[in-house]
């Protein structure tokens, strides 16, 4: 057992990954020599050789396609794009191509693959470092879709991810890469090696994907979160006093539907969080699914807590992000609701 | 300084249109034999002039010459031959299969039989196509059984993509026949994206692109030409200039102006146009290409200059937009007539021949059609099961497809 | 008045709007000299000249970048994507620019620019002609998004996209271009010259962005649907005997919350219809949305009927298709709830 | 056939990595003078030797030689040197505010100032540029004023984009300064569909569109090359090749091997190299295209040879990925050293001169950075409200906006 950051986590399941099965291929743009933007790629050109992990030309769609086209070859291609911002470029290569490849050639081709991308606001990335594209993912048939909160379950949810047959996109909070981040902006940041979910073990594991973990256990009202909004929520919920179940989802798709029923039909109220914009996001189709499955259950209406429908905004970036007063706020509306 | 003159807008037009005279004049067409062969080891910014001229190996009298000339032998041609007769056929049937309703759609390869048909004999076993809708060549000359490819056409209960696909988007993993997919240009990449992963593993096989000339204006042909030529993989980047892209001539795509050859340029991709009605010369650069890839030089470009005789698809009727007679003006003709002619120059074919080939082609693909349509038709008999829809979306189903497939009544 | 077709609606719009603006021009794939692979433009490059109405290369992102340079000068383009199921490779303009600029610019740029693009299935297009994206749209902020469901509003919509200042989804239900669909794809389609929404003013009007229609006035359960749903709903409710409102919503983004609100408050009961596939599709933002503000209201679960969870098959079409039968079911289920 | 050998990925390194000695005796440079002028209605395919040099006019003894030089008087000389240092200056006050957490990111146009600066002189009032983050110089040049780039880089309350975007993305249409985007490439084509725009309206202005050297690898620059190249569109296509994007050298955007101006060559588009450190060079070669774009000739494509003195922003440390003598070992030296030296040398200049200009400037961005400062910066003073970050979604705020604005508590 070490203490990791998340960024260190992910370096170590891409190392361990690599070790582990020669078909693990990994590039992006300065993901090779000089390690990536983020540094998740640290070392491992130097460990396994240009030909593993590589620097790649500034073209998402090239890369994602020339990742499509090794998966067909049958390696495992292991590919960031920067920001999830700058994944718009690939989007074709990964919803027409790499999300239909299995069933179109009714697996005569398969595509073994995982899009890594940096998510989410925080930093005064403005609009194009801070975007939250999940729901542009969950939509997509054939695509999974993974949301780490912490540094073990980013190491073992991204084996689990290289390990999948099917194409994996995970999204890496950013805000979180360093130490949970619960919102409270003006305060400083506990790192991850202050914090008991730093502990990852130096081992190969892998968290499955399409399970849920609570994070929180409670009564009074089931909090179903992902990233970084599991550690707003947790400090919203211990602020306010309420004794909130918190679902770090961590995998959007497949989802864990079990988890979420069990726990609102205990609770009888739900709210959903996410920094994504509002509409049309993945708390839609949260909001959508709780009520199909426990109407019966709810005893006020679904709450949604998210990013506006705006771009997200450069000095304007606490108004837009999601902190613990609008969650506050949202506690009290479903309770008295 | 004097006043700007105002500007306008330039709008490519073709040469002519339903009602005009079809003139390919301007088309420089050098003799047969004429154009050099460069060693492939050859610096790419040395043989520039490959891309502004075409590589041409049968002269009009049926002759093969040049230093392109050579690479088969006469049983090969004769294959060849057979292959684009077949190919030909072939089209024929599924054209009158879907307009009498057994299926919704259907692209024929009228024109350009020898572009695929010829690249394909120029690869090995286990190297990998990239291929657009109208490839199918490469299946017919590689063997890959005429059944299977109606079947699939036919969306019946043997169709090897169950139903979920386009007619002629077929796959085929082992005849080196990458899934064909309704977004043009995405393929592109994907093929280097192979080569690279090739290279990587120390492999010896090779990859081979497709697009049509007007999809080169697609994005992901750039991708394609960045990777390539930057990894240098082991690649053969075919363009398959047809003249045409729907209603839309080649000029749109910044054809005619320019060769779509000299693409290359700009990568230091070494780039070869091809007379694409020509079976040997296609063979012959598919053949120095492959080697190219194979040595661990890099990406070859191929423009491959044919013309799309037929309509584009069956839901198209390009009397709308271009004089009928242009294909019998096409000055580069009729890659079987041309094939047939040379065989029969060099005493290794007759008319006779001919007419008995043909006429064996002819029941062969009636069997296979047989064959096919007793597995049914999209109108009728068999059919995929619907309950097979929900599969292979991954490869576990999740619960909530599931579920889905359960509320669908499966 | 005169009866028209969808498509005849469409080109007879294109006409008025270049004759009325100058400023408005029509590009895209085929649709200059040969008028589009629907015929939605044929006769307007002749009319207006080959600068006014051109074929573009096939590209995309090109053409709606193009377009939104274009719009930045002052121009006002309308473009063409050939099927939605290619927006794919033009996502990232459409999103990270056209949908942005006024934002980012706060004002100094802007994009008044229309993408129609035929949308969804029926015709046995496959995976890659059958598509309904219209939830990748109305997740991003700064696009509005309309989906006409008869040649009248499919005229005066398309005028007023077009005199709307900032970028707009036109999504055209290409099953709906020649005559009502109704989703009984084993009986003949009453073609529009014999339909009376096929009555369309050949004068100059609009239909106002934001504002939906009673399809069919009911007591019993709303229906919420769009395009060819419109028509599979009225089918379901008559062969049911269903005392069922159906609301054309015309435009998703924005969407007429008042409505639906009104509607769901009367009947108490609500079924979302659309063909595209269900995670994460509109109809899971339009059941968040009615369960937020009608919660008290409602007596049963909302229901969604969609499309599966796969990519749109060949042939098995109608299975994929969210056909009068499941409609039906769902009413069933939603009654007795 | 023999065995084939297995293959092997290429991939490109940089010729020097931290501890290294940088060496660029591979880059061939021509003397200053040496290449020739075309014409500008000289054929495409005749100056394609243009892409493979370097238009030079600044010899070492600091004169202005050959066919390009002269298109500037002492005056306007004077002026570009003064904008050069203004905007290095500007850079120099902004960093150290970043530093100061005044903000909370910049990025330096260090190296390359003579490029956006010499650019900008070329062009006529009405122009339109579609910029990335590193042409300040053009807004500089062009006489916006300094406190309003300030002001949005600070998110201050005077800031003209109401704080939403990331320090330098600036935009400022009357200034022919189109909004920077953060997405690479994207505004490539929106530059040609700028100028298809003026044409479609028989205009006369121009657009020129800018790009890195590794964003060319993005394939919205493949869509710009085919939509100006088919519509010859009234539009120069900038790339600056300041050899390095991020931690990535130019070869992995297959630079190098090729160079980018060559990429025009398989369009058509005629595309000329300039030594982007000679003010005079660039001013020149910009009014070459310029005139040819007006004159209804359609695209340029010039690439600007230059180099990244600075780190790629305040987010990056070069030191990590490259060595820290390269900027002293490039070889077309500093750009503002150099149009000084020419300056002193024809006898318009002096170090005093300089001396008080330099000193003058300082002034000047101190007392424009303490206007802006007194509007607030990112992390003091006035802000912009929160509640104008709900306009300008839209031209008019829907409903469901003007809610979630309540909502939110404004
Ligand atoms: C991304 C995308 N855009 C548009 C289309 C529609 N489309 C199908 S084929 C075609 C023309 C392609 O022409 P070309 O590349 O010359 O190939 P050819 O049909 O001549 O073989 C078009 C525009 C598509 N399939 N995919
Ligand atoms: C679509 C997209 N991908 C990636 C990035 C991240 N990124 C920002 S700048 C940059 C390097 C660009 O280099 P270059 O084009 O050479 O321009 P330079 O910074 O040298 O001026 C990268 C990769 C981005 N902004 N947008
Ligand atoms: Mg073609
Ligand atoms: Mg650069």
């Amino acid at each position: 057992m070490a203490r990791m950051t998340m960024i260190e986590a992910i370096r170590n399941a891409h190392d361990l990954a690599m070790e582990r099965d020669k078909r693990v291929v990994v590039f992006g743009e300065d993901v090779g020599y000089f390690g990536g933007v983020f540094r998740c790629t640290a070392g491992l050109q130097k460990k396994y050789g240009p030909h593993r992990c590589f620097d790649a030309p500034i073209n998402e769609s090239g890369i994602v396609g020339a990742g499509i086209g090794m998966a067909a070859y049958g390696l495992k291609p292991v590919v960031e794009i920067q920001f999830a911002d700058y994944m718009y470029p690939a989007y074709d290569q990964i919803v027409s191509e790499a999300a239909r490849l299995r069933h179109r050639s009714a697996g005569d081709f398969t595509c073994s693959m995982v899009i890594r991308m940096p998510t989410g606001g925080g930093i005064f990335g403005g609009q194009t470092h801070s975007q939250s594209p999940e729901a542009l993912f969950t939509h997509v048939s054939g695509l999974k879709v993974v949301m780490p909160a912490n540094p073990r379950d980013a190491k073992g949810l991204l084996l689990a991810a290289i390990e999948d047959p099917d194409p994996v996109i995970f999204l890496e909070p950013k805000r979180l890469y360093n130490g949970p981040f619960d919102g409270h902006h003006d305060r400083p940041v506990v790192p991850w090696k202050n914090h008991e979910l730093g502990d990852v073990s130096e081992d190969y594991y892998t968290v499955p994907l399409g399970k849920a973990e609570i994070a929180r256990a409670g009564e009074a009202v089931t909090v179903l979160a992902y990233g970084t909004m599991v550690y707003v929520a947790q400090a919203a919920a211990e602020e306010a006093g309420v004794d909130a179940e918190i679902i770090d989802l961590r995998t959007l798709l497949p989802l864990d539907l079990d988890a979420i029923e069990q726990s609102v039909r205990k609770t009888g109220r739900c709210i959903v969080i996410h920094e994504a914009t509002k509409t049309s996001g993945f708390g839609a189709e949260l909001s959508a699914l709780v009520q199909e499955r426990c109407f019966y259950h709810l005893e006020a209406p679904i709450v949604r807590v998210t990013g506006w429908d705006t771009p997200y905004p450069h000095a304007q970036e606490w108004t837009y992000f999601p902190g613990p007063e609008r969650i506050k706020q949202a506690f009290t509306q479903v309770l008295e609701g | 300084m004097t006043e700007p003159r105002p500007l306008a807008l330039h709008v490519p037009e073709p040469g002519c249109r339903p009602g005009d005279t079809p003139d390919f004049s301007d088309f420089e067409i050098p003799r047969a034999g004429a154009v050099r062969r460069p060693e492939v080891e050859e610096a790419p910014e040395d043989m520039r002039d490959m891309a502004f001229s075409v590589v041409r190996v049968l002269n009009k009298a049926g002759e093969a010459v040049g230093p392109w000339a050579g690479t088969l032998d006469a049983e090969a041609l004769r294959n060849g031959l057979r292959h684009m007769m077949t190919l030909r056929q072939f089209d024929e049937r599924m054209l009158k299969a879907q307009r009498q309703g057994k299926t919704s759609f259907y692209v024929q390869n009228l024109g350009e039989e020898a572009v695929a048909c010829a690249f394909r004999m120029a690869l090995e076993d286990g190297d990998m196509n990239f291929p657009t809708y109208r490839q199918a060549g490469l299946l017919i000359a590689g063997g890959y059984p005429m059944t299977q490819m109606m079947n699939q056409i036919y969306s019946n209960s043997a169709d090897p993509l169950k139903g979920r696909q386009l007619p002629v988007m077929y796959s085929a993993r082992d005849h080196g026949f990458f899934s064909v997919s309704g977004n043009l240009g995405t393929q592109f990449i994907q093929a280097v994206g192979w080569a690279m992963a090739s290279a990587i593993s120390h492999d010896t096989r090779i990859a081979a692109a497709w697009i049509g000339d007007g999809s080169t204006s697609e994005n992901d042909f750039h991708a394609a030409m960045v990777f390539a030529s930057t990894y240098k993989a082991p690649v053969i980047l075919n363009i398959v200039n047809n003249q045409w892209a729907i209603s839309t001539f080649q000029g749109m795509a910044r054809g005619g102006a320019v060769t779509f050859a000299a693409r290359g340029h700009g990568f230091g991709i070494p780039a070869i146009r091809v007379d694409g009605n020509d079976y040997l010369a296609v063979h012959a650069v598919a053949k120095w290409a492959a080697e190219r890839a194979r040595s661990g030089l890099g990406p070859s470009l191929i423009e491959h200059v044919t013309y799309r005789a037929g309509g584009h698809s069956t839901s198209d009727d390009p009397s709308a937009y271009r004089s009928k007679d242009e294909f019998s003006a096409w000055p580069l003709g009729d890659p079987i007539d041309r094939l047939k002619r040379h065989l029969i120059t060099i005493g290794e074919w007759s008319e006779d021949r001919h007419t008995q080939a043909q006429a064996e082609i002819v029941d062969t693909v009636r069997s296979a059609q047989r064959e096919a349509e007793a597995n049914g038709t999209l109108i009728s008999g068999d059919k995929p099961s619907p309950r097979s829809m929900f599969d292979d979306v991954f490869a576990e189903m999740p619960p909530h497809l599931r579920e889905q497939r359960q509320e669908a009544g499966y």
